[in-house]
């Protein structure tokens, strides 16, 4: 639609010859907006992060002090043992399994690879692969959910409640976040996917799979983020 | 602190002049809440430093609307006179001036921002290490805010309040350890010595008092305006505060944080006492109550108010050790559970979040909500407050127990000040209560004394 | 989201155009006039007139209980409101001015301006303008339901934790608050990525950094603002939710939580927020003042980076509404000197303004009456926001009438000062009729007297120590006659703020009466690109995309300095103007899917509050109007262009 | 942000893909590999059992590589800087980045020394 | 001349009735109560009851009316008119399983009053589906006379439901199905399960990316791995999730607590 409304009326013939269209910046709207779009989910999901930081941070301390209803609200009738090893530890490190959440960052990575080369096959016309990249990505993606889904379910097992730490609230808010990105994601995916198949995603379109690609890797940073400030920093 | 004064004075004694009267009758006893009229050394602080800032300000104000306006009406065309090709010259711009005019609001403002830092961390000043009360040095007072009043916890003993949740409890008299870091949920170990006092408190004048303030619940503030600034009370939290009042004397003061319902009716009472007096305050606060002898109207109004009101007031006897205390932790859901102690109940001059005087002048006997004569009160009397009360046959202008007003609240308080008890927030209404027993119950307060 | 406006989801290039042409809601809307025109529209022109009908009518809806709450204070111990009542109604009052008020209306001048200011034919996504103007009434008419549907608000505007908790506020007002404000809040968010992306790209060729008019410049940053602040509020306002919808423990003390948090996040969006609600009011005036004074703005350049700097400097300073809240000394030090420093940059822009007034030939109409007013007035409010700004006053002068009076000046003396000034300015281009000038001078005299009357006196107020948000005082602490005082000059300003629509009834019937006489393009010999084109502007904006060769080209069109230096006029406006007539424009057609995405919102929103339930089909609702939106052209291709006898045009769209 | 170059870009075009020079799949491959070595060294880095700022540091820094790679290949930053005018991108994305930084940092000084 | 239609419909309507007289039987009401709904003697639980009674008397009053409408086909009713031409008939849009579908639906609603209500919410959901399919599908199929543009219109109305829909279910369904297997695994078979499923998942997808793989090939693949995840899945779920306590992988490594040698048995699973 950007075209219709910056079809310069100066220069209407012209217009039909090159592809591109008069912008003043010489960029591609969407591409802009995708990019303040992301600007703005950097302030989103900093806020969340340094939430659940500092979260974490008055959680510890609390548990360590021995606060009892923080304690109570972490303890069920089985992980005495998970309880005592977090604060003789004094951090949140007992309830991760890293090995497991490193796996996921290395698949949400790959998609980020996965994402890529299916531009680039856009780009290049090679619709085949077009639609293996996209279905990888976003079965990837689905893949790193299905992690999420197991990671939950554990860690809900093991003690983590969502209403009854502020640990609990505050970890299930910020991944539960990202999940649902990525999930809105995953449904960007299918429909360029879908698209693809009913002929509508070609070459004069890789810009769609490019702008999906990029809040795909926006995505992707922010679990990088995630990854490292609240797993490996626990 | 020494700095800002001696700079501020000469700023002070040049721009406080016409900007009091600029705010004319602004330092009128009348406004007990005034801003302009300081009577701490705290509150002189803020004082001599904002008041030559409004100087400034006032300058820049009228040189700026003044200017505008002057401009304007020279400027101006009338509709008759105007001829469109009559242009103006066409400036665009002048940058010497421009940077001018940037660079010298930031000079002025970077010379007023020294004496501001410098009051902010005088501000914060908090006494030397001191030997207690008992030293006649300090007085350390926990502050606390709760929907919708407040209770002031005295260390008498000099020993600290603060337990945390590790059994800390260490003096925060000393360099040693700072309130503001301790572990929460505190636990107040108030001590058989210590005093728990409710929405008035009383100090020695001229000393200054160390405030740590906190709250049960929500946000609140405390504000003392003609000793210091305000503070925020928040739950959570331990912030420490302080203020001299420089002579004996009533300074009250509002919650000025947004606190729900009963905002409005969240107000303070300091009384400052000379010393002495203050420790004749003091020996008589750490009494327990007596209890009244059988058979008379009191001892059937403790029996009430061992049945209805006991679950969340305390009252201390003989017997019943300080460490029986409710709210020994206090969280923020325990709101009602922490209702004012009432142990002394009658040597108090206003009450539920100090909006009513619990004495009145005979006139006022009637009126509800009129503390009006609350200015004709001295503090000699305050003092004597506990022996007005049973007088029989008051003179007109005497002042005397606020009964129908302690009636109406003890009826009904809800119908008094916005309150949520079904919510745990506030104080119930016992419409159960019939006339002679509120008649009892209130026979019975008045025996705290 | 974003790629819902993207056209590839569209027929492939080169396909034909079906034959078909479904029925009912299936089918593009046509109308071009009517209810269900403007319910489809995506014209940033109705869109901005709508933002601008919307926020004067919560302009009213705000203001009652303003009045309510000055007849509740008029004397000491009224019983006219309880105190439940009344604090309601107070946070209602702040949260409805500033959302739904101050806010649109600022989006209703760029929606309406920018485009016209920049040369372009709409906005970048003009689905998703229609979007963000549609997501922000159903947030404010969802908001304002709180009132039928179990009682408003009552945390105040700022909403402080934890007595926004479930806890203390055990009503669903709070979270009204909470979800109708982040669904709101989505909106400003669209809209703003929408505005910058108009700006940074649809300018018209030649219209450089350096000669866009001010009040685009100041837009521009506003929506920057918007942009970053927006997401910090909703995390804020998802904290909240999850805490008292989903038994969260964020703000719970009992489990460690730190309840200043909210603040700091609160006032990491406020503060940006109060400066985005301002700038927009500063470019008004900055096009108001020089068109009058018909002189160019003084110290262009200075007036864009002090914009620039004000923008960047209100995130800096956050921590000066948090002086008593026990963020340690340090804390109160730095913040204290930012927030002193951003009197430089407003400094710079009241100084230039004067300096613009300065040897001018001043037209006193009401535009510029109204834009002098800002002038002053703002900077009375703008002096004693700087007296807060010296932490130990404030912790005096915090939460007491002294703050009101400095909000109320700012944001009734500046930006609503502003906005008045634009409406008198903006009007004929938008409505093809001037507004009255006698009637809106009272306007101008009336609000002056009432604006003081009411604000003043809480100066004096604060300092006698009267804090805010309460329901009720005693006489012993002497704040009767300063409170009469001002609910009396509430009652003139409620008089003057309803005047301009009294205003725009009697000029419009004087002009239907006169036989519609057309003001002109240009009625006020003014500087910029709007003025260049028909009034009322005409659909598709400009016939022909201007070439801009300097600031004010338009004014540069008209005259010309002769060999000595003297202005001359080289031509009259209606001969330079455009003359409206859009053959061969291709404009993007209206559509039903905004405003279907954006109701479907606040279906979710009920659910959350309500009934999790109805949250089904509400995201139901949701996907698939977003999957409409996304499968339908921008264009409408079976759609005859404008006179354009060959219907297809598609083609060319590759 | 000089105006000059501004000026430029007004009167410039859409640079279409064919135009944009994209990295090759080599590089998006090698990238990905750098990505997967920095991940397994933030992992090893993480169990050595270290503590405060021996383990926080490099994390971190790890980290920010990784944000840079990912935003300047996969994203294109890198390759967006060099159109014309491109670097708008980044500025958006920048100015974010550079105040959610800022931001939040103060605020978590301000709950972390509370003073 | 019964069509298909009131047949269906009287199908339905007697199931229903039938289903009602179990229900109110099992639940403790009498034979007589039950047939004379309620009117003397006790028809057991109330709700359910009533509910299949009210979907007999609808299906019924439907069947009725379908009955005396000929079910609204065109040579029926234009041989009942006694016209002697056949109204002009656009052949169906789409082949229609909806009707099918809506007795499956009809009959886990039935199955979850009486049963649990699992079955009820599933009812529930495949009525809506099937409501809102059939009427767009019976609308679309009389838009216009040119079936093509039928098929575009349902398209269009339908496109924006069904692929988000049913996009959503398939994302559901990995997610379900690989937490499953992870979930039944032990702590490290998950990484192992994990690695190796995305290895898998990016080797094939490399691999037909490379070769010029043909279409049948890649079909296979894709069932494939949707029969990995879906049958993973399934297994996972009725082997149910290891007991997860902490410490478990220190306690396996002992061998010597109850929970390790379950936990094998498991993973053997
Ligand atoms: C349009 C909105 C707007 C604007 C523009 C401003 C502008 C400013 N504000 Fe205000 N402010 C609010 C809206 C606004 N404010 C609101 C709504 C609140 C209350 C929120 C709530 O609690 O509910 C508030 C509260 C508020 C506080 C917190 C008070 C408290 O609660 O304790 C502070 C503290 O520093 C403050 C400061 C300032 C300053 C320094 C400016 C500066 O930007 C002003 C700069 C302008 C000038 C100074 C005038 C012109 C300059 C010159 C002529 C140059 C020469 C001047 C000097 C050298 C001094 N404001
Ligand atoms: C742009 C913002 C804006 C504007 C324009 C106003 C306008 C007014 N405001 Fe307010 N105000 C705020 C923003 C604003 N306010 C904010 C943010 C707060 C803080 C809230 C909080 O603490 O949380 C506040 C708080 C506030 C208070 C403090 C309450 C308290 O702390 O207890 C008061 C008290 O007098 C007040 C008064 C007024 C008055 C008299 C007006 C007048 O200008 C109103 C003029 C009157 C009208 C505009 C009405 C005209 C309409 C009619 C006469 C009726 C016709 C009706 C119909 C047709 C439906 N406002
Ligand atoms: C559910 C708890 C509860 C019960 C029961 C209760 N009160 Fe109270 N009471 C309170 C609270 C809370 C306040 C403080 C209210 C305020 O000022 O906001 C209060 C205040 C008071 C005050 C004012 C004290 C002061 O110093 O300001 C008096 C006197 C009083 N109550 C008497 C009584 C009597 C007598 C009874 C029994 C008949 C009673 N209360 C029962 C909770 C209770
Ligand atoms: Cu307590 Cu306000
Ligand atoms: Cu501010």
């Amino acid at each position: 639609m950007a075209e219709a409304i910056i079809d310069q009326a100066a220069t209407p013939v012209a217009d039909e010859h090159h592809e591109g269209h008069y912008t003043s910046l010489g960029l591609s709207n969407m591409k802009l907006a995708m990019w303040l779009f992301l600007g703005s989910e950097v302030l989103l999901f900093g806020a969340l992060i340094s939430t659940y930081l500092l979260s974490k941070t008055r959680f510890l301390t609390e548990l360590v002090a021995g606060n009892p209803e923080v304690v109570a609200g972490i303890s069920n009738d089985e992980n005495a043992e998970l309880v005592n090893e977090m604060i003789t530890k004094g951090s949140v490190e007992p309830l991760f399994d890293i090995p497991f959440t490193s796996l996921s960052s290395f698949i949400l990575l790959m998609s980020s690879l996965t994402m890529v080369l299916a531009h680039k096959s856009v780009t290049e016309g090679n619709y085949k692969n077009l639609r293996i990249w996209l279905s990888t990505t976003m079965l990837l993606g689905a893949t790193f959910m299905a992690g999420q889904v197991y990671e939950f379910t554990t860690f809900y097992r093991e003690g983590l409640t969502y209403d009854g730490s502020l640990l609990g609230t505050a970890f299930y808010t910020l991944t539960g976040f990202h999940g649902a990105h990525v999930t809105g994601g995953l449904i960007m995916l299918g429909s360029l996917i879908y698209l693809s198949f009913k002929g509508r995603m070609q070459k004069d379109r890789a810009e769609t799979v490019e702008l999906v690609g990029l809040y795909w890797h926006f995505v992707d940073i922010v679990w990088v983020l995630i990854f490292t400030i609240v797993y490996l920093i626990h | 602190m020494q700095l800002v004064k001696s700079r501020t004075k000469w700023l002070a004694g040049a721009g406080g002049l016409p900007v009091g009267l600029l705010l004319a009758g602004c330092a009128d006893e009348t406004k007990p809440l005034n801003t302009f009229n300081p009577q701490g050394p705290r509150a002189e602080l803020i004082d001599n430093l904002i008041q030559p800032i409004f100087l400034i300000a006032a300058v820049i104000g009228v040189a700026v609307v003044g200017g505008a306006i002057v401009l304007t009406i020279k400027n101006r065309v009338k509709p008759d006179d105007f001829d469109p090709d009559d242009f103006p010259a066409q400036t665009h711009g002048n940058p010497t001036l421009e940077w001018g005019w940037t660079a010298a609001p930031a000079v002025l403002l970077a010379g007023i921002s020294v004496f501001t830092v410098f009051a902010i961390w005088d501000l914060e000043e908090t006494n030397a290490p001191g030997g207690g009360i008992a030293g006649g040095g300090e007085l350390d007072v926990m502050v606390i805010g709760q929907q919708w009043w407040w209770e002031y916890r005295y260390d008498v003993d000099g020993d600290g309040f603060f337990e945390d949740v590790n059994g800390n409890g260490v003096l925060n008299t000393t360099d040693e350890w700072d309130p503001a870091d301790a572990e929460w949920p505190l636990e107040i170990a108030l001590d058989d010595d210590d005093v728990s006092v409710a929405n008035e408190m009383v100090i020695p004048a001229g000393e200054q008092i160390d405030l740590s303030i906190t709250s049960r619940d929500v946000i609140h503030s405390f504000w003392i305006p003609r000793l210091n600034g305000k503070r925020d009370a928040v739950p959570g939290r331990v912030h420490s505060w302080n203020f001299v009042a420089d002579t004996p004397g009533e300074y009250t003061g509002w919650c000025t944080e947004y606190c729900g319902l009963s905002h409005a009716r969240m107000r303070m009472n300091v009384i400052a006492l000379e010393r002495d007096e203050f420790n004749r305050w003091l020996a008589n606060q750490s009494r327990v109550a007596d209890i009244p002898s059988e058979d008379t109207e009191a001892a059937a109004g403790r029996q009430i108010f061992q049945q209805q009101c006991a679950s969340c007031h305390i009252i201390w006897e003989e017997g019943i050790g300080q460490d029986a205390l409710y709210g020994r932790d206090f969280e923020a859901a325990l709101t009602a559970k922490a209702a004012p102690n009432l142990t002394h109940f009658a040597t108090r001059s206003v009450m539920a979040g100090a909006i009513y005087s619990t004495f009145v002048g005979l006139d006022a006997n009637t009126n509800d909500l009129q503390p009006g004569n609350r200015n004709d009160r001295y503090l000699d009397e305050y003092l004597e407050l506990p022996s007005f009360i049973p007088e029989e046959n008051d003179q007109l202008g005497e002042l005397r127990w606020n009964r129908p007003q302690l009636k109406r609240w003890i009826k009904n308080a809800p119908s008094q000040k916005d309150m949520a008890p079904e919510d745990l927030r506030g104080m119930p209404a016992f419409p159960g209560l019939t006339d002679s027993e509120l008649d009892q119950l209130i026979a019975y307060l008045a025996t705290l004394d | 989201m974003a790629i819902v406006e993207q056209e590839p989801l569209a027929l492939p290039a080169g396909e034909p155009s079906r034959s078909a042409r479904p029925l009912g809601v299936f089918s593009r809307p046509r109308n071009t006039t009517g209810l269900k025109n403007w319910l489809t529209s995506v014209d940033h022109k109705k869109i901005g007139i709508m933002y601008g009908v919307a926020s004067l009518f919560f302009l009213l809806w705000g203001g009652v209980p303003a009045l309510l709450i000055r007849l509740q204070l008029a004397r000491p111990n009224q019983g006219l409101l309880s105190g439940d009542a009344y604090n309601q109604i107070f946070t209602m009052h702040g949260t409805v001015m500033v959302f739904l008020v101050v806010m649109p209306m600022g989006a209703a001048f760029a929606n309406y301006l920018l485009p016209l200011q920049i040369g372009a034919r709409d906005v970048a996504f003009p689905r998703i303008n229609a979007f963000s103007f549609w997501v922000f009434l159903a947030g404010g008419i969802m908001l304002n339901t709180s009132w039928f549907l179990g009682g408003g608000p009552d945390g105040g505007w700022f909403n402080y934790a934890p007595n926004n908790g479930i806890a203390y506020s055990p009503g669903i007002g709070i979270d009204f608050w909470n979800v109708a404000l982040m669904i709101a809040g989505f909106g400003s968010l669209t809209g703003a990525v929408n505005l910058i992306t108009t700006v940074l790209n649809m300018r018209a060729p030649g219209m450089t950094w350096m000669r866009l008019p001010v009040f685009t410049w100041m837009t521009l940053v506003t929506q920057f603002l918007l942009l970053f602040a927006i997401p910090v509020l909703t995390v804020a306002q998802l904290l909240l939710l999850f805490d008292r919808r989903f038994d969260g423990n964020f703000f719970n003390v009992a489990q460690g939580a730190d309840p200043l948090l909210w603040q700091h996040l609160f006032w990491i969006f406020g503060h940006p927020e109060v400066y985005l609600m301002i700038l927009p009011a500063f470019g008004i005036v900055s096009e108001v003042i020089p068109a009058f004074a018909r002189k160019p703005i003084f110290g262009y350049p200075f007036m864009v980076f002090s914009g620039i700097a004000i923008g960047f400097m209100g995130w800096g300073v956050w921590a000066h509404h948090m002086f008593v809240s026990g963020i340690g000394p340090l804390s109160v030090t730095a913040f204290a000197v930012a927030t002193m420093f951003i009197a430089v940059p407003t400094g710079v822009k009241v100084l230039n303004w004067m300096a613009t007034l300065w040897g001018g030939k001043l037209i006193l109409n009401t535009a510029m009456l109204f834009s002098i007013g800002l002038v002053t007035q703002f900077t009375l409010g703008g002096l004693s926001g700087v007296s807060h700004a010296i932490a130990p006053a404030d912790t005096q002068q915090t939460d007491t009438y002294y703050i009101v009076a400095h909000f109320h000046y700012v944001l009734f003396g500046g930006a609503l000062f502003g906005f008045y000034s634009g409406l008198y300015f903006w009007w004929p281009k938008a409505f093809g009729y001037k507004l009255n000038e006698k009637i809106g001078k009272w306007n101008f005299w009336t609000m002056v007297l009432g604006f003081n009357l009411t604000f003043g006196p809480m100066h004096i107020l604060g300092l006698q120590g009267m804090p805010r948000r309460m329901q009720t005082y005693d006489t012993s602490q002497g704040f009767n006659t300063w409170n009469m005082w001002a609910t009396i000059g509430s009652f003139i300003l409620a008089f003057a703020t309803l005047s301009i629509l009294y205003n725009a009834l009697v000029s419009y019937l004087g002009w239907r009466r006169a036989g519609r006489p057309n003001p002109g393009p240009d009625p006020w010999d003014a500087r910029s690109l709007e003025w260049s084109i028909q009034s009322p502007t005409p659909e598709h904006n400009f016939d022909v995309t201007p070439t801009v060769t300097s600031l004010d080209d338009w004014w540069y069109h008209k005259y010309q300095e002769d060999e000595n230096g003297v202005l001359r006029r080289v031509a009259s406006s209606k001969e330079l103007a455009q003359p409206g007539n859009g053959e061969g424009v291709h404009l993007p057609a209206p559509s039903y899917w905004p405003i279907i995405v954006a109701f479907s919102l606040p279906i979710i929103g009920y659910g959350l509050i309500f009934s999790l339930w109805l949250c089904i089909p509400g995201v139901f609702l949701l996907l698939a109007a977003m999957y409409g939106w996304s499968l339908e052209p921008a264009d409408d291709l079976d759609q005859d262009h404008h006179s354009e006898p060959e219907p297809e045009l598609a083609q060319t769209h590759g | 942000m000089s105006t000059e170059s501004m000026a430029v870009g007004d009167h410039s075009t859409t640079h279409d893909d064919d135009h944009e020079h994209h990295p090759t799949a080599k590089t998006y491959w090698l990238t990905f590999l750098a990505l997967v070595i920095l991940t397994a060294l933030e992992v090893a880095w993480s169990y050595l059992g270290l503590s405060g700022v021996a383990l926080v540091l490099p994390l971190l820094i790890m980290m920010v590589i990784k944000f840079a790679i990912v935003a300047g290949v996969f994203m294109h930053l890198y390759t967006d800087l060099n159109i014309l005018n491109g670097h708008w991108f980044t500025v958006a994305f920048g100015i974010a980045i550079g105040l959610a930084v800022s931001v939040y940092v103060v605020v978590f000084a301000a709950f972390q020394f509370n003073i | 001349m019964f069509t298909w239609g009131p047949k269906y419909l009287i199908g339905l309507s007697v199931t229903a009735w039938l289903a009602a007289l179990a229900y109110g039987l099992v639940t403790g009401g009498d034979i007589v109560g039950v047939l004379s709904f309620g009117y003397k003697g006790g028809v057991g639980e109330h709700l359910g009851y009533t509910l299949l009674m009210g979907a007999f008397t609808v299906l019924a009053m439907l069947a009725g009316v379908t009955f005396a409408t000929r079910d609204g086909e065109a040579e029926t009713l234009a041989r009942l008119a006694g016209t002697d031409t056949v109204p002009q008939v656009t052949p169906p849009t789409a082949p229609s399983y909806w009707g099918l579908l809506s007795a499956f639906g009809i009959a886990c609603l039935m199955l979850g009053v009486a049963l649990t209500s699992v079955f009820l919410y599933l009812g529930i959901a495949v009525i809506a589906v099937v409501a809102i399919e059939w009427v767009a599908l019976a609308w679309s199929d009389r838009a216009t006379g040119d079936p093509d543009t039928n098929r575009a219109i349902r398209e269009r109305m339908l496109g924006p439901i069904e692929v988000p829909m049913l996009g959503a279910v398939a994302i559901a369904a990995m997610m379900i199905g690989v937490s499953r297997v992870f979930l039944a695994v032990s702590k490290t078979g998950a990484v192992v399960a994990g690695s190796i499923f995305t290895i898998l998942l990016f080797g094939t997808a490399v691999l037909l990316a490379q070769t010029d793989a043909p279409r049948r090939f890649i079909s296979a693949a894709v069932t494939a791995l949707a029969v990995l995840v879906l049958g993973g899945g399934v297994v996972g779920a009725i082997a149910g999730e290891r007991e997860i306590h902490h410490g478990e992988e220190e306690h396996s490594d002992d061998g010597e607590t109850g929970e390790s040698t379950e936990e094998g048995l498991l993973i053997d699973e």
